[in-house]
């Protein structure tokens, strides 16, 4: 697929932690490739925010997942960089595969599985949508937070040059674990700390309630939970992957005022995917619209909301019926997101086909414009105003895509990723 | 009942699928010679030779003791028999042709299989739905009642029945001897109603399980909702939406349950309380006599059973497959 | 309970169309619910019987009232678990309501049988959540919307099959796609051909349960738009189920708020967002984020905990566990903050089961010997200013009790408190007054049985010092007395 | 609810289907064609000698009268007399219990030592040669009949290569321990196992492959589940991951499965015992019913079917034991 030329590096800052450029996951099904993640860039400051909002199947999830390398068969990162700012890292890997290296900053992409996983904890961390599903049924809540103090723990306890091959806990120190209570992965110490991370997160009981398994809990108190097993590792980045939306209103405003206060504690940078715009307005200092795989629009928070430039950021808010100012009759985008699988993408700005404004140049693929600042959108209106003379013939897209679109909804990014996962 | 979306993940995951394929070129082999089996039989399998016994298959030698004149005395003389195209398999120990027992004993292991599954899959989703979809003491006494035929152990439970019931069995005439197509065959073919009856009467439970967790869960689907809102009738519902939509589990289920009656079957016919003696599980049970001498007798019906096995639990497989993609399958059943 | 709005037939709310004036409604409702419950039982089987375990019963529904006019159209909002789900499928008929009555029409709806039900079900329509399961995946978009015709004998075979067709084409849909499989639409289409379906009979009342909730944004805005046309086109009714309150504000006329089974506050659309009386629709609305960039600026003060469950809901007001505007009794002069702290730490204690041992542990002594560094520790944890709030007899009282759980005397404890620092929140059970905008809060108007409730609790409280009535049993047949 | 009340529920349960069972069989002698009198009665006994035998047997009671004289004998352990040997019922039915119980045992052991690990391999080298060696092993052993094995197993290895004997038993297994500490020997314990050998393998050959099976496919989906990606999210060591998370809650509901699985095994037993002339309870109730005896009949089924009830009320109690989710849902 031929990309656009201009290259996507916007505004780097000194203070970015994470820089992520032309991330591509794809997912190889029967169905066909699907380009899940296509060629995605944005920053992510220390200490900051960044919110990806975007619909369902728009490929937020796994732009999630990427970041922690959790993507499954058979779905793969196909390219791109994480620049990942760490000195003690980059010093280490300087010398061995300078390539990976820029400055402070390391291509996590480059280094070596075990090394990308012995990042999981303290650099990178990821709480879930739906803490029911991300606990292991069948073990106390306190155990599942242990381990993640405890991995923290060995990690510190080790030289960071062999943190990996600490990971070596085999199958024979497993059965060992099973037999001996002091050869168990999980020592009293990492179970104490457990219990004041639960306490931390605002677990009343913390002591008792971590002896219960995650059926016993409420869906808030576990959401509440997930946080403190994220925080084990006091990582640098946490991934929030629609934190709070299988929650009811009056327990989302309690998690999000947790994060936030936690965030500020902590000072880690949090990365925030939903779909809520209330949520991201709530919590995101920066935010990027993913649509389609890319990502359509991005700025501070403000660039996006007050003044967005993509007509797809610009449907996205006049879709939602506003609490304060009720009003007149809400406008939806037209039409439904399409399924992300390459075959049926034809080359050309994914949203021309619902797009209000198309014109005859959104049947290039659009690369991403400077709007000014940080504020950056992969629209051609960047460049100058709508023109009616060039719009689009009414219904220029029907018969090729719309009835395909239709029947594709279960099949599109998430879905898929979904799908390779269970599949037996 | 089954949608194109169906057929398409069908004929797909066959495409994909190399097991599949076997599973259908198995099962056709066992059906091919279930049907035409008066066709293909080289010989009468009732039809005893002394003369002929014991010969073994075909690429195959054997020492055979028999008793001679030599010198005017009887002696035992070791001779060595070669098998032959004539009995391509072998014969039995009185002269029978094997192979025309192997595909004669595939019909009895076929229709058995067949109609004991589909009694049973009647029986047991009529039971089990109407008892998940209405629920109550409906539903507990049929469970409790499940959970006590559960507690006998199946092949227990069978050999109990038709030994105690005697075997039942009914000649059903051969339309291919009928027509004068196939000369010297057995006139009639004997079916083993008691044997049927009896693997039906202690399977069906299974079915019943299966459409009562169906029908339980499909009685909350918001489309049964939606009917039941609109004033369907409850036959309606549990005719329209509750059975097509329950279809896939039970299907694979039956599928599934051929192939266990087929070993059930089989080994009823091995203890004797058959009352046919054209089974696969009859020639085990005589080839066993035999095993110092004539190892085929009781080995090539064997292998017949494990591949018509096979080739079934291969098609269940594919069905599960194809058909349940996303559905979490309870597993079998069984 | 009446409103105070004109009947109208534009569904679609601009400003202008918006009813403000104060003139008494003078129509009857089209559906009443009066006293509605409906209750599950746990532990009730024969085994149980014989173990002697007591039912133990999870009341979903709890004495509901409202009315629902022609024309209008009602939200029920509530967070999950509230009932207003339950709610709707019980006055639906789809589950056996456990008491109370509903009237559609004028007539009894769970004393219908044959015609008149079978009428009912033509009038009344319901449309689900999920565009995954409320579509039968083994029916085409055709035949999903002509069963409804089939039930009831409309037309002829040609006649249904030319009105699916008209109605799949008036929700948006296409002709060609009649005879598509649920699968092969998107989720914002599914829910047009449910909604197809629910039209096809031509009824005059659709409970709306959770319409849009599954859907993206942008197709969420879609149907809405639908909706709204399709009620002033054919002069519907609906009854909106919702937890989404910026959907219920876009589409309602008036809003009924659900908590724990019961409806805590009713009233215009308007006045509920603008002027919520109940501290329960203040906190959800005040939870609610906005998409707006001065959201993230806003002081938001979440609830506090969870939402009990309904196997054991507080005694009086369902709420008072989470209230931030529990009434204090007269003689206690705390700032709210503090007694709420007081409200929390009693609930712990009588309902939670306060972890001493953490407690200790926390203090720094594990070993339970140094009772002032246990006690520091509980004014330190348990409460934002005791030192600069608590003085004389509440820091007295309050002594005492931590004196009490430092030696493990919990009942003591939650006595201690219960006598200073009942609330009459936990002894009546609040409820709906007859106006047009009521809230079951005792800090508004509340009925007459309710007011005296609250007198005799009073005078008890005064003679007795509130020692019986805190149990909640008692109370809570002053506050059921009063339907 | 509480573990102990689970557990008291579950054991009502349990002797409520147990009861089902006792009169289930009791019936079984109704619905069956000709009297017990034709097979103890001599072929040319007068009516008057049959009507003796028949009130000897008890036979000419109203139905309810013998039931509730059957239960009350019952709750004795008191199965009646064999009307083939005249011998208490219930002392032949227990004295060939052990012979089946060890066999049923040694099968399930062989099953889960060689199942649990082969269906992890293949789950965790999926679509590789080992997977592919799995998966053909475990189709074939679900889908050969037990006694068909047992036959070729006799054939190759006992005829042919005379490692193993062809049949019988010749020591039981608590006698044969019994040797170790009273004669010092191990010899009862090797002949033990060389006559238990080629039984176990056969009923166990279907066991291994249904376990390899479901573990597989249960493994794959745990490894599949959003936990065991939440796991690896926060570093667990991928052996964790594997072992403690996704394989515990592979084989909690397998457990179950083979809860209900002992009907299959029980059936197994008798069919390998009349191969291997094994001398348990199978034999015993195949003997019985072509003899039509039957006080052994009734006491021979009555003892399988409650052993089932209880084994699985017994799995039941474990598994709430090591899950107690069960408990709380």
């Amino acid at each position: 697929m031929v990309d656009d030329d201009i290259p996507s590096t916007v505004a780097t800052s000194e203070e970015d932690l994470l820089r992520v450029e032309d991330l591509e996951t794809r997912f190889f099904t029967e169905e066909g490739q699907v380009n899940a993640v296509d060629g995605v860039s944005f920053a992510v400051r220390e200490s900051d925010v960044f919110g990806i909002v975007g619909e369902s199947g728009s490929g937020k999830s796994v732009t999630a997942l990427s970041l922690l390398d959790l993507v499954e068969s058979p779905g793969r990162i196909t390219g791109g960089h994480i620049w990942y700012r760490n000195a003690d890292l980059a010093e280490e890997h300087r010398e061995r595969t300078p390539e990976a290296v820029d400055g402070d900053f390391v291509d996590v992409l480059q280094l070596s599985e075990g090394q990308r996983r012995a990042l999981r904890g303290p650099s990178f961390s990821m709480i879930f949508q739906d803490a029911m599903s991300a606990f292991n049924p069948s073990l106390t809540v306190g155990e599942q937070i242990a381990e993640a103090v405890e991995v923290q723990r060995r990690a510190e306890a080790n030289p960071r040059s062999v943190r990996s091959k600490t990971q070596g806990y085999g199958l024979g120190s497993y059965l060992s674990g099973l037999v001996l209570p002091q050869r168990d992965f999980v020592n009293r110490q990492s179970k104490l700390e457990a219990i004041e991370l639960l306490e931390k997160v605002g677990i009343p009981d913390p002591a008792e309630r971590a002896d219960e398994y995650p059926s016993q809990f409420s869906g808030g108190m576990l959401q509440r939970a997930m946080i403190a097993m994220a925080l084990a590792g006091e990582p640098d980045v946490l991934v929030a992957d629609e934190p709070t939306t299988a929650l009811d209103v009056t327990i989302q405003a309690q998690i999000l005022n947790l994060l936030k206060d936690l965030q500020a504690e902590t000072d880690m940078s949090i990365v925030l995917i939903t779909h809520n715009l209330g949520v991201v307005a709530r919590m995101c200092d920066r935010v990027g619209v993913m649509y389609a795989g890319e990502i359509v629009e991005r700025g501070t928070l403000e660039d996006v909301f007050d003044d967005p430039v993509h007509p797809y950021t610009q449907g996205l808010l006049g879709s939602v019926p506003d609490l304060d100012r009720p009003g007149d009759r809400l406008h939806p985008i037209k039409g439904n997101v399409p399924d992300l699988i390459d075959s049926h993408m034809d080359d050309r700005c994914y949203f021309a086909d619902r797009c209000p404004k198309a014109m005859e140049r959104c049947l290039d693929p659009p690369g991403e414009r400077q709007v000014g600042g940080e504020h950056a959108a992969r629209c051609v209106l960047v460049d100058g105003e709508y023109d009616e003379s060039e719009a689009l013939a009414d219904g220029y897209f029907e018969g090729s895509t719309a009835g395909d679109a239709a029947a594709s909804e279960g099949s599109t990014a998430d879905a898929a990723a979904e799908e390779a996962t269970s599949d037996d | 009942m089954i949608s194109d979306r169906l057929k398409r993940n069908l004929k797909k995951e066959f495409r994909n699928s190399l097991l599949a394929k076997v599973g259908v070129f198995l099962m056709l082999l066992v059906v091919l010679s279930a049907t035409f089996a008066p066709l293909l039989a080289p010989h009468n399998p009732t039809q005893t030779n002394p003369e002929q016994a014991q010969l073994p298959p075909l690429g195959f030698e054997s020492e055979r003791e028999t008793s001679e004149f030599v010198d005017g005395e009887v002696q035992t003389v070791s001779r060595s028999v070669e098998g032959s195209m004539e009995h391509p398999m072998g014969t039995d120990a009185v002269g029978r042709d094997m192979a025309s027992r192997i595909l004669y004993g595939a019909r009895t292991s076929l229709l058995v299989g067949l109609i004991g599954s589909a009694v049973a899959a009647i029986t047991g989703v009529t039971v089990g739905l109407t008892a998940g979809y209405y629920g109550g003491r409906i539903d507990d006494g049929l469970m409790r009642f499940a959970d006590v035929m559960l507690a006998f152990p199946s092949l227990v439970l069978a050999v109990a029945l038709v030994g105690l019931l005697g075997p039942l069995t009914v000649p059903i005439p051969d339309p291919f001897v009928t027509a004068g197509l196939a000369d010297g065959m057995p006139e009639t073919f004997v079916f083993p109603v008691t044997v049927t009856l009896v693997v039906a009467l202690v399977n069906w439970v299974w079915f019943a399980r299966i459409a009562r967790g169906e029908a339980l869960s499909l009685r909350q689907e918001e489309y049964v909702k939606a009917a039941r809102s609109m004033g369907a009738s409850d036959g309606r519902i549990i005719l329209r939406h509750v059975l097509p939509n329950s279809f896939t589990p039970i299907l694979v289920l039956a599928t599934i349950q051929v192939a266990a009656i087929i070993l059930l079957e089989s080994a009823l016919s091995f203890l004797g309380f058959s009352g046919t003696n054209l089974s696969w599980g009859f020639d085990i049970a005589q080839g066993r006599n035999y095993l110092a001498t004539s190892w085929w007798i009781a080995s090539i019906p064997g292998l017949a059973i494990v591949a018509a096995v096979i080739g079934i639990n291969l098609i269940g497989d594919w069905l599960r497959d194809a058909l349940d993609p996303g559905i979490e399958g309870e597993s079998g059943g069984m | 309970m009446t409103d105070h709005d004109e009947p109208h037939d534009d569904a679609r709310r601009t400003d202008d169309t918006r009813r403000t004036d104060d003139t008494r409604r003078t129509d009857e409702p089209l559906v009443s619910v009066r006293g509605l419950e409906k209750y599950y039982y746990e532990q009730d089987t024969l085994i149980d019987r014989l173990l002697r375990n007591d039912p133990v019963s999870i009341k979903a529904v709890d004495g509901v009232d409202f009315d629902v006019y022609p024309g209008e159209t009602l939200g029920v909002v509530g967070e999950s678990g509230c009932g207003k789900s339950t709610t709707a499928e019980t006055l639906m008929r789809l589950r056996e309501p456990t008491g109370g009555s509903v009237t559609f029409d004028g007539e009894e709806v769970f004393e219908m049988d044959g015609d008149r039900l079978s009428e009912f079900r033509k009038r009344a329509q319901v449309m689900f959540q999920d565009p995954f399961s409320s579509l039968d995946p083994r029916m085409t978009a055709g035949q999903i919307v002509r069963e409804p015709l089939e039930i009831h004998g409309v037309g002829t075979r040609e006649e249904r099959r030319e009105r699916a067709a008209d109605l799949l084409e008036r929700v948006g849909l296409s002709a060609d796609q009649t005879d598509r499989y649920p699968h092969e639409f998107s989720g914002g289409q599914r829910q047009r051909i449910g909604f197809a379906r629910a039209l096809a009979l031509e009824p005059e009342f659709i409970v709306l349960d959770e319409p849009v909730s599954a859907l993206d944004v942008s197709v969420q805005a879609q149907v809405l738009n639908l909706l709204s046309d399709m009620q002033a086109e054919f002069d519907l009714t609906y009854l909106f189920i919702a937890h989404d309150l910026s959907v219920v504000r876009h589409i309602c006329d008036r809003v009924a708020v659900m908590y724990l089974g019961e409806v805590v506050e009713v009233g215009p659309v308007d006045e509920i967002f603008e002027n919520p009386d109940h501290p329960y629709t203040e906190a959800l609305l005040e939870s609610v984020p906005r998409a707006d960039t001065d959201e993230r600026d806003r002081e938001v003060t979440a609830l506090r905990g969870d939402v009990p469950s309904p196997r054991n809901p507080p005694s009086g007001c369902s709420f008072r566990t989470r209230c931030p505007k529990v009434i204090p009794p007269d003689e206690v002069d705390l700032p709210q903050k503090s007694y709420t702290d007081v409200t929390t730490l009693r609930n712990r204690i009588e309902r939670e089961g306060l972890d001493l041992e953490f407690v200790w542990e926390f203090a720094g002594d594990p070993d339970r010997e140094d009772t002032a560094a246990f006690k520091e520790t509980m004014r330190e944890e348990m409460f934002d200013s005791f030192d600069a709030d608590f003085a004389g007899e509440d820091a007295a009282v309050m002594d005492e009790a931590f004196d009490a759980l430092a030696a493990g005397e919990v009942e003591t404890a939650a006595e201690i408190l219960r006598e200073r620092y009942a609330s009459v929140c936990e002894a009546v059970n609040p409820e709906l007054p007859d106006s047009t905008h009521p809230a079951a809060c005792h800090l508004r108007d509340q009925p007459a049985d309710v007011r005296e409730a609250v007198a005799a609790w009073e005078a008890d409280d005064g003679a007795a010092a509130g020692g019986a009535v805190g149990d909640g049993a008692p109370a809570e047949d002053a506050g059921s007395s009063a339907d | 609810m509480s573990l102990a009340k689970f557990l008291v529920r579950r054991s009502l349960q349990g002797l409520f289907v147990i009861w089902g069972v006792v009169t289930a069989v009791f019936m079984l002698r109704f619905v069956t064609p000709g009297s017990p009198v034709d097979f103890v009665a001599p072929l040319d006994a007068s009516p008057e000698l049959r009507a003796r035998i028949a009130a000897e047997l008890g036979l000419d009671q109203p139905m309810y009268i013998q039931y509730l004289d059957y239960l009350w004998g019952l709750l004795q352990l008191d199965m009646g007399y064999s009307y083939i040997s005249s011998t208490p019922a219930a002392a032949r039915v227990f004295a060939r219990l052990p012979a089946t119980i060890e066999l049923a045992v040694a099968a399930t052991v062989v099953a889960i030592v060689f199942s649990i690990p082969l269906g992890v391999i293949s789950a965790t080298n999926r679509h590789e040669p080992a997977d592919y060696a799995a998966t053909g092993f475990s189709l074939v052993g679900i889908s050969t009949p037990n006694f068909w094995l047992g036959i070729m197993l006799v054939l190759l290895v006992s005829v042919q290569l005379g490692w193993f004997p062809t049949g019988r038993r010749a020591i039981g297994f608590w006698p044969a321990v019994q040797l170790i500490w009273q004669e010092g020997t191990l010899a009862g314990i090797v002949v033990w196992l060389r006559y238990i050998t080629l039984p176990a393998i056969t009923l166990g050959t279907y066991f291994t492959a249904l376990i390899t099976r479901l573990t597989r496919s249960g493994m794959l989906d745990e490894l599949g589940k959003e936990y065991v990606r939440a796991a690896r999210a926060k570093g667990l060591p991928e052996t964790l991951v594997r072992y403690k998370h996704a394989l515990r809650n592979t084989l909690i509901p397998i457990i179950t499965i083979l809860g209900l699985q002992l009907g299959t095994l029980i059936g197994g037993a008798v069919i390998t015992e009349a191969v291997f002339t094994w001398p348990g309870l199978g034999t015993l109730v195949i003997d019985a019913i072509n003899s039509r005896d039957w006080p052994i009949i009734q006491g021979s089924l009555i003892v399988i079917g409650a052993g089932f009830v209880i084994v699985n009320t017994i799995v039941d109690g474990l598994y709430a034991y090591i899950n107690p989710q069960v408990v709380y849902e």
